[in-house]
């Protein structure tokens, strides 16, 4: 049977803004939920108070899990009432999370040039798939794209482990999909790519999907959509995937979040 | 010892909490043993397979959420490959949920899932009835008792029959489905709701809209269940909003011989578990010995004489 | 210039703000200036005296509440003495509301309420027709349509029907008030509930059950509210639940021409004045010039053509 | 036209345990709330937590007020959902009460010699009415009953306001009806009752109304009524009284909450 999914409360550790836009949640985490895959999530049950009330649970992806120090991060931006009412915990509050949830990356074998392509938020995701591959001592890209430098998160993280990172912004007009696809060319010319990774964006997804076909290059998506439960009971969270030439619907929170790069279809 | 057995109809349940449909599947079992519950209760299944409502299919409203999920299904017979085994771990009885679109397809679909493994059939009659007005069977008593009587006919096994809020007729429909033959009432569905996104101005639903369930729904719901509780006979399973013990007793009291928990596990995937015990300590301080001693046990004197068939608010 | 005039028939409103029926009184000027607000309207009352219901007459649920006042009256008399010449003092129309236990009555209340200083009569025909089942008058198209034609012919003043949520039939009832010549539409009154004190195992009200108002309820005004505007032509007035300025847009989306604000007024008395300017900068926000551009702006499409009759959750 | 009402944040001082049961709430408040007479009450917005989530305003009687020092002060027992909400607010947090609400007590010209009978924390109401009697220079003697002496509030309070305090508590035995009686008998033979004041109890009630019609005292009572509104629209505040031979319903929170002792029926 499958692992686990534990409901437990958490002591908030910090929760600091990492930059304009984004913040660092960081959990103290019982061991039982720190066996995790880099992709996963947890579902996070937001505080109430007399401003914001949000009900249901918010998913978000793992950004870190350090079973050695107890630890579980996330790394979040806000964007409406939920996440406004996480960025009000404060050290020493308790924290309800459910998780791991959902279906992680794949690391085959044989995959040993790894090519990570996100943009925005959508680092936190890719984030503990760095740690992964040099655990695996696989070879690791990340081109990281967002509007200006100061959106640029976790390229310190990545180099730390040593990722070759590829910053890319719309301020220097580096982002463009044409550019971004003549540095992937260049990749997989040089010293070739085994497979990709990616999460949101929907222009990034196609352009992975082209490259993917024209090279045979598999690849991986993180997708997201809107969740109750988180588990798989209340099928609010399908999406459509191509799959032998037909349509079929899967939910995000069970068959994903990670899904085949080459049967997501964009929205 | 304290006893925490129910009885609906020939079925005796080890206790009275048990999910609701839609808002249960195996995957729970990742959280906490499922034997551990009174009963099991699938997601509703039509025989055909069917993709379900465009997304988004959830919303939150203040404090409660609207789903507009429809039923997708695999199909009468991926379920009885699939799912029916896989209950047949578990000692709890398995009540299968179906709906359909006519009153003869659903009776077709109730015969074909009697099957062994399968311990009650819930129908939920809150779906639309697809060859009249589009209406659902159970917001008429008409239409209620025309479907269970086929119903009836098709099958030895339990039926429990799931009531629909959006009626103004609740006890007439309760009292046709009991004079049709059911063993049950599950009280209630959701409550048709809209929530619209004054940004974009779209409906948060992709169906436009959707069914109100959770908190906010319990005092309708469990007013419902009240009054069914006082027009049939036979046991009401009460059903909506209920997210702590304290109210699986407000149901218990009211006159609901069980209850079904829906969208408390989306928030809190191991509540049932929690109301399980917290039943046990509540009958104990209490110095009850049996469940039985708290179903309908509501001090409601001469009140409910004249009251309990209003339906308009004061 | 900003325009947040409405039109509710012949009548302009100043803004589309006013209070709900039986959450509002004279008293309320201590708090505010009323003639900020759209329209005055009445608690609704009756041609005898009454004292309305027991005690507890509100309860709590989670974040809304349970009322079972009843109507209690000081009679057609004393109002006519004390209250219109109160409202005199204001520009803002007195909507005076009128309840009776069957149609005749109810009638002749109403001709002898249609006095100088009312602008327009709100007929609460979600209480219970006595003469009949006790059903109220709006849980049927039948009897919406034989109480609005005889309140049709008994008076000039402008109609306005408050329906009820205790319904299966909406849609069907909106249609019978518009056809027996209301001039709007209130929707709504409060939905029927209940909650019972697990301590004393007594109902919290009095009376036993109460109408749900307050931000739980509304979803499902909202609803009514969406389809009540999508199958009449005459102006519909938004109830239920309003508690910010995004309420009141919401509804106004939603195809509502006012809004009734009922209990946010218990928690927040000074709400509507802050809503009129909530609404003010909001128009500014958004660029637009006038309410009107708002109203029913909702963005529904196709999906409204197949759903807006649906009246089974889904 | 009546005073305005005002609803307004206030900033609380403080808010700390006096006894076992009771809690003393001191806000800072704007003076135009301030202008309160005895007996009045605020209607208090409680705040909301993931554990505790009331909703209407709870109904408080003005324990003391001080336009002076800007200070509002309300003693209060937690009893449910609302009360413990409110136990939770802490020194700087913000607080919206809505008031003064009601009518207070009348000390009539020719009233000298007050008697003031309270039991528990029905003393939290008749407070004020020992600072408006020093104000108006009359003589006041209460009469504080509760189970034991370490319930007995206010009594310092009362007695730095000049008051004659007059202790009974159940543990000595000295709170039954029928000492209290013999009390009050003693007092008026002694020096003459002008007016009695009360709140709450049954008991008292009882008492009080048979004492006042044998020696022709006149006397007023605060009572208490579940609320929605606080100021007169809702109805749900009603309570019977005997008037004229008939019985009338009156809004505790319009009409009272003080009312004619002798009208006033028990519940
Ligand atoms: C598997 C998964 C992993 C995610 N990981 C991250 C992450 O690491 N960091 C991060 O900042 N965000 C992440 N998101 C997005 C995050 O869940 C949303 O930003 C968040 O739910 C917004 O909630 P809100 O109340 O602040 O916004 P609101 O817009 O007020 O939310 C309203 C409703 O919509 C849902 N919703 C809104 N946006 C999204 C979204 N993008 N995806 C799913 N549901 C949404 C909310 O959960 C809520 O139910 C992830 C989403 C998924 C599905
Ligand atoms: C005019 C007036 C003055 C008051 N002054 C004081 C005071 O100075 N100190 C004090 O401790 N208490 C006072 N009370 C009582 C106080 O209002 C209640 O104790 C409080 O409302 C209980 O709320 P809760 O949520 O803690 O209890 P719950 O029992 O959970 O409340 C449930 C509901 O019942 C209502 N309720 C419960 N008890 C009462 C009551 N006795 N009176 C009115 N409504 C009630 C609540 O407001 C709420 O709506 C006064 C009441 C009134 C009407
Ligand atoms: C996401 C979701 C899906 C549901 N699906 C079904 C269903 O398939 N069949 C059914 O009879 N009821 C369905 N329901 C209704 C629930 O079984 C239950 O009646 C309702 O949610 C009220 O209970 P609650 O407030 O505890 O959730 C669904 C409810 C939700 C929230
Ligand atoms: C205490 C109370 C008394 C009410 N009395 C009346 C009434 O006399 N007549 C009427 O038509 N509606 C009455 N209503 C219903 C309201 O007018 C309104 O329709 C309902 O409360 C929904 O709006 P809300 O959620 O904004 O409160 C009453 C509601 C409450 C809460
Ligand atoms: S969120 Fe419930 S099935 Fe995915
Ligand atoms: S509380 Fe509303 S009238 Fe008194």
């Amino acid at each position: 049977m499958a692992k686990p999914i534990h409901e437990v409360e958490c002591t908030i550790i910090s929760n600091e803004p990492v930059n304009g836009e984004y913040r660092l949640l960081v959990l103290n985490a019982p061991s039982k939920i720190l066996d995790c895959e880099p992709g996963q999530f947890f579902h996070l049950l937001c505080p109430v108070s007399d401003t914001l009330q949000p009900y249901l649970r918010r998913p978000m992806s793992i950004y870190g899990y350090y079973p050695d120090k107890g630890e579980l991060h996330f790394l979040y931006k806000v964007t409406g009432e939920g996440t406004s009412a996480i960025a009000t915990l404060k050290a020493g509050d308790n924290f309800n999370v459910l998780g791991p949830l959902g279906r992680g990356f794949d690391i085959l074998p044989n995959w040993q040039n790894l090519l990570l392509v996100a943009r925005g938020v959508g680092l936190a995701t890719l984030a503990p798939l760095a740690l992964e591959a040099r655990r695996l001592n696989r070879k690791l890209t990340a081109i990281c794209s967002a509007r200006s430098d100061q959106f640029l998160l976790s390229l310190d993280y990545f180099r730390e482990l040593g990722a070759t990172v590829i910053p890319l912004t719309d301020e220097a007009g580096t982002s463009s999909v044409e550019n971004m696809h003549s540095i992937i060319e260049g990749l997989i010319a040089d010293e070739g790519i085994d497979a990709m990774y990616t999460c949101g964006s929907n222009r990034i997804l196609k352009l992975l999907q082209t490259v993917g076909k024209e090279h045979n290059i598999p690849g991986q998506i993180a997708l997201e959509q809107q969740m109750a439960c988180g588990i798989g009971m209340c099928q609010c969270c399908v999406r459509a995937f191509n799959r032998n030439g037909a349509i079929v619907n899967e939910r995000v929170c069970r068959e994903g979040p990670v899904f085949d790069l080459q049967e997501a279809i964009g929205c | 010892m304290l006893d925490l057995t129910t009885q609906i109809g020939t079925l005796t349940l080890k206790n009275p909490i048990m999910p609701a449909s839609g808002t249960f599947s195996e995957d729970l079992a990742q959280v906490f043993d499922l034997d551990i519950l009174g009963a099991h209760v699938t997601k509703t299944i039509t025989r055909e397979k069917r993709s379900g409502n465009p997304t988004p299919r959830v919303c939150e409203v203040r404090g409660s959420m609207l789903n507009s999920i429809g039923i997708p299904s695999k199909g009468l017979d991926a379920f009885k490959t699939n799912v029916i085994p896989f209950y047949k771990n578990y000692d709890a009885p398995l009540i299968v949920s179906i709906s359909a679109g006519s009153a003869d397809e659903f009776a077709s679909l109730c015969e074909d899932i009697s099957v062994p493994g399968v311990a009650a059939i819930e129908v939920n009659i809150s779906c639309p009835n697809i060859e009249e007005d589009g209406k659902a069977f159970a917001m008429r008593p008409s239409t209620t008792e025309a479907v269970m009587r086929k119903l009836r006919n098709a099958t030895d096994l339990p039926l429990w029959a799931k009531l629909t809020p959006n009626t103004g007729e609740t006890t007439e429909v309760a009292k046709a489905a009991e004079e049709a033959g059911a063993d049950a009432l599950v009280v209630s569905n959701t409550l048709l709701a809209m929530a619209i996104d004054i940004n974009t101005k779209r409906p948060k639903l992709g169906n436009l809209m959707g069914g109100l369930s959770g908190p906010a729904f319990k005092p309708i719901a469990l007013r419902m269940a009240y009054q069914c509780a006082k027009s049939v006979e036979i046991p009401v399973i009460g059903c909506g909003g209920i997210s702590t013990i304290e109210d699986v007793i407000e149901y218990l009291i009211a006159g609901a011989s069980a209850v079904q928990v829906g969208t408390a596990t989306f928030i809190n995937p191991p509540i049932m578990v929690k109301m399980v015990e917290g039943l046990e300590s509540y009958l104990q301080s209490q110095g009850l010995h049996s469940v039985k001693q708290l179903i309908g046990s509501v001090v409601d004197q001469e009140a409910s004489d004249g009251l309990v068939f209003m339906e308009a608010a004061p």
